[in-house]
């Protein structure tokens, strides 16, 4: 019993070239309209979407634009912007084609499951270099003071925070909020959905307020990011954190809206368990800034 | 013992000719060792060189070797071997033998060419300026001003006078005395530079913000030519080094004169 | 049944009846000789099988041909000989030999 | 013509690598702090002076004077 | 992820000594291994109680924290690295969480 369901077309000036793929040929004849025999192979041939070169135009005007900004070149700014605005618009509407193509259309088989799933651990993976470059560079320039800076860390005259205040503060809101995702997740495999959602509400509370005291430590630091290699590699590592903090705050706010729609079932929610490995690894690096910028590095 | 002699009727007959411690046209090898440093990199070259020309042979025999077995017309079929683990173990651990072997005398001199010389003689500051060398003798000063310092500028080819080399002479010369530890402070005043001086074995590299430590022992008196070997600009390729070894003596007295007509 | 669609949707009911929908992997049996050759199931008339040879010392580089209806082949280094068994609906495996309702012509 | 007597900085194995400027930094700083402690002409600043003199490249201590003077100088004095 | 089960396994033992009877010790009995639904329920009870014991310490050391008010530390000596402007940013002298408005040197 394969159920006939019907293929629109997802871009209103393309014409879908063939519908789910009959016999599991790409280049079956005609808009088929009826699935009469589902195919055989288990894989996801991804329909022509334009998403990619509109991503990568964004990328381009962001880039050209950034440059003649920071070089005040006539019109840098709006080229920057419009940039920055299509690159959020292609995300949006190709991960809503991704959400179509898995929960509506079925596409998304076991095999297919797998692509995202090691998707998410290699970006995370990547996203932990990222961040430890960071990290390098901060225990780089304080471990051996340069001369510039009188040899001693930190440099004299810079306001450093103290670590018990905020920062301290700042550090078990997480792991908390790591806390809220674990019950999400266990609420979901219970097949619990309201609490679910309750849950996810809560992660991404304990996640707004976390940042809402970071912007208050930024606000009320003393320095500044130009303030010498202090500023330029506390402001670096805190804030791109800060800033891995709101992108998962924003994968969690998609997984909580999904989660009230009922996409996220027991059997398969994939962009929920990426949203908590990403949530988990937020977590786990907030340890680090902690220990050596903010405590050791302050003292 | 006879080796000693050969080498000895062999130097001797050399050392009429002066020892080649400057660029040559046409140069092929490296220029003659004026330090103990530069003696033991011509050393590693040599031996260096000796595995090079076994590894050369051999591959060259298994090349030929192979060719010629798979000739089409010599031998149209194939053998179908398509592995042989115990070749295999022995092609790989034997070619990882060979470079430690280099490995042990090639970090032996790396490291004594990094050595910081325990009681130094003297410091001379190389501090290198886009497209001229400062130098600066400042152990004999007792202000903070008055250390001997002089510009080396390179000799335009116009005004070189017969039998000076194009693009290497300088007007003032580093003027060291020979057989003494020397410490050489490199560090640059604008952008990276390089103090280089081949036939002493030392290119030392001047970072912005950061002094340099090399240090020189001159074997043989005579003049060292070198180089700034770091790119820095139009005139990178006309800042010359040019290093006076003297006797100990007249280094004295040309410093000191050097010194009391800086500071009156 | 949990709430899905399309593809997944089979491949869950077949999870469910204990059936596999997509059957991802090699097929396991004796080494296939000319008498008693190795059976390949396809639901088309031809199939891309990879003969990985005997066991342990025989074993070789993975030697991938088209194994067609009505054609043994046999692995050119382990002469390992292989049948090809329809179990579908048969026809081309890219789906343009027949196609149904548009064109009746051939 | 008297004969130089040549003396100089001897090695100092706090810093035994090729990277000297910390050397030089920190015998200026202990001559500051000698003058600060003990006033100006004793032996022994004397001795740490003529030491950062001929470590330290010129245009860096005239840097770091001029910085001491209008109390901008980073080091610990 | 392991972090985060130590501290928040930390704090339900907390939980325990401030004589909380619900949580870990009174069910050790009840939880088989195998990943049944029933083991996803009594997960999901726990997590759900790890959260609340999170947020209760957060807001009670929030409250703590910010009832100590925040001091102004002096302005420093304008040292060369500080406020390091080789040239203007296109948006001005201040930076996004700098009010302080640095005379230019």
């Amino acid at each position: 019993m394969s159920l006939a369901c019907q293929i629109e077309g997802k871009f209103p000036f393309f014409t879908t070239l063939g519908g789910g793929g009959l016999k599991g040929g790409l280049h079956t004849t005609g808009a088929k309209w009826f699935m009469i025999e589902s195919q055989r192979h288990s894989y996801h041939l991804v329909d022509p979407s334009p998403w990619p070169i509109s991503g990568s135009l964004g990328a381009l005007a962001t880039t050209v634009g950034g440059v003649m900004y920071m070089h005040s070149f006539q019109g840098g700014a709006t080229l920057l912007s419009l940039g920055l605005i299509f690159i959020l618009y292609t995300m949006l509407v190709w991960w809503r084609d991704v959400l179509r193509e898995s929960t509506l259309e079925g596409h998304h088989t076991k095999a297919v499951q797998l692509g995202p799933r090691y998707g998410s651990i290699l970006f995370i993976v990547s996203e932990v270099m990222f961040l430890f470059a960071f990290f390098w560079a901060s225990s780089h320039s304080s471990l051996a003071p340069t001369v510039e800076i009188g040899g001693i860390w930190p440099p004299k005259g810079i306001g450093v925070l103290d670590p018990w205040e905020i920062p301290f503060l700042n550090t078990p809101i997480l792991p908390s909020s790591g806390a809220a995702v674990t019950w999400a997740h266990h609420a979901i495999l219970a097949k619990k959905e309201k609490r679910a959602v309750l849950a996810l509400v809560a992660t991404v509370s304990l996640a707004l307020v976390s940042t809402g005291f970071q912007g208050m430590e930024y606000y009320q630091a003393p320095s500044n990011i130009s303030d010498s290699i202090y500023g330029s590699t506390f402001f670096l590592a805190t804030g791109f954190h800060g800033f891995h903090v709101i992108i998962g705050t924003l994968f969690l706010i998609i997984c909580g809206i999904r989660q009230y729609l009922g996409h996220l079932t027991k059997e398969h929610h994939v962009g929920f368990e990426a949203a908590a490995w990403y949530w988990h690894f937020v977590d786990v690096v907030r340890l680090f800034p902690f220990v050596s910028i903010y405590w050791w590095g302050g003292i | 013992m006879e080796k000693e002699m050969i080498l000895h009727s062999l130097s001797w007959r050399f050392l009429t000719i002066a020892p080649c411690d400057a660029a040559e046209p046409w140069q092929l090898g490296s220029q003659n060792a004026a330090t103990p440093i530069m003696q033991g990199i011509i050393y590693l070259h040599h031996d260096i060189f000796f595995f090079l020309i076994l590894i050369l042979v051999f591959v060259s025999r298994i090349l030929v070797r192979a060719l010629w077995h798979f000739h089409e017309q010599t031998n149209p079929v194939p053998q179908r071997i398509v592995h042989g683990t115990t070749i295999e173990i022995i092609r790989t651990i034997f070619p990882s033998i060979i470079p430690m072997f280099i490995a042990i005398p090639s970090f032996a001199l790396l490291y004594s060419m990094d050595e910081v010389v325990v009681d130094p003689a003297i410091t001379i500051k190389a501090i290198g300026h886009q497209w001229y060398w400062t130098y600066e003798y400042s152990d004999y000063n007792s202000g903070d001003e008055e250390s001997l310092t002089f510009d080396s500028y390179m000799i335009p080819e116009d005004d070189l006078e017969l039998g000076q080399s194009r693009l290497l002479e300088v007007d003032n010369r580093v003027v060291v005395p020979a057989k003494t530890n020397l410490r050489m402070i490199v560090t640059p005043a604008d952008v990276p530079h390089s103090w280089a001086v081949p036939s002493s074995g030392v290119k030392c590299d001047a970072v912005p913000g950061r002094s340099n430590n090399t240090s020189i022992f001159i074997q043989r008196e005579g003049v060292y030519y070198g180089q700034c070997s770091e790119i820095r600009g139009t005139n990178h390729a006309f800042t010359p080094i040019v290093v006076e070894a003297v006797s100990l003596k007249d280094y004295g007295s040309r410093v000191f004169n050097q010194l009391i007509l800086q500071t009156n | 049944m949990p709430i899905a669609t399309g593809l997944e949707r089979e491949e869950l009911e077949a999870e469910l009846e204990g059936k596999k929908r997509f059957d991802m992997d090699a097929p396991v049996g004796p080494f296939g000789t000319k008498e008693a050759p190795a059976v390949i199931q396809s639901y088309y008339d031809k199939r891309i099988v990879g003969c990985p040879g005997g066991e342990g010392e025989d074993e070789h580089d993975v030697v991938w041909f088209w194994l067609e209806k009505g054609k043994p082949h046999e692995c050119p280094v382990c002469s390992q000989y292989f049948v090809l068994e329809v179990i579908g609906e048969g026809g081309p495996p890219d789906g343009h030999g027949h196609d149904d309702d548009d064109d009746e012509d051939h | 013509m008297a004969e130089i007597e040549l003396k100089t900085a001897p090695a100092d194995f706090r810093f035994p690598t090729t990277n000297q400027t910390r050397h030089c930094f920190t015998r200026y700083i202990e001559y500051h702090k000698c003058v600060a402690a003990k006033g100006e002409e004793t032996p022994d600043c004397h001795k740490f002076a003529k030491y950062y003199r001929s470590l330290c490249p010129g245009e860096w201590v005239e840097k770091w004077n001029e910085q001491r003077a209008n109390g901008t100088f980073p080091g610990p004095l | 992820m392991a972090a985060s089960m130590a501290r928040s396994g930390l704090r339900s033992a907390s939980l325990l000594l401030r004589g909380g009877a619900k949580g870990r010790a009174g069910a050790p009995t009840k939880r088989s291994f195998s990943a049944s639904a029933h083991d996803d329920a009594y997960e999901t009870a726990k997590w759900e109680k790890i959260t609340y014991a999170g947020i209760v310490t957060c807001t009670t050391l929030a409250i703590y924290n910010l009832s100590k008010g925040h001091h102004h530390g002096e302005e420093p000596p304008a040292y060369p690295y500080l406020h390091i402007r080789n040239k203007e940013f296109p948006w001005g002298p201040n930076s996004l969480f700098e009010k302080k408005h640095h005379a230019d040197h």
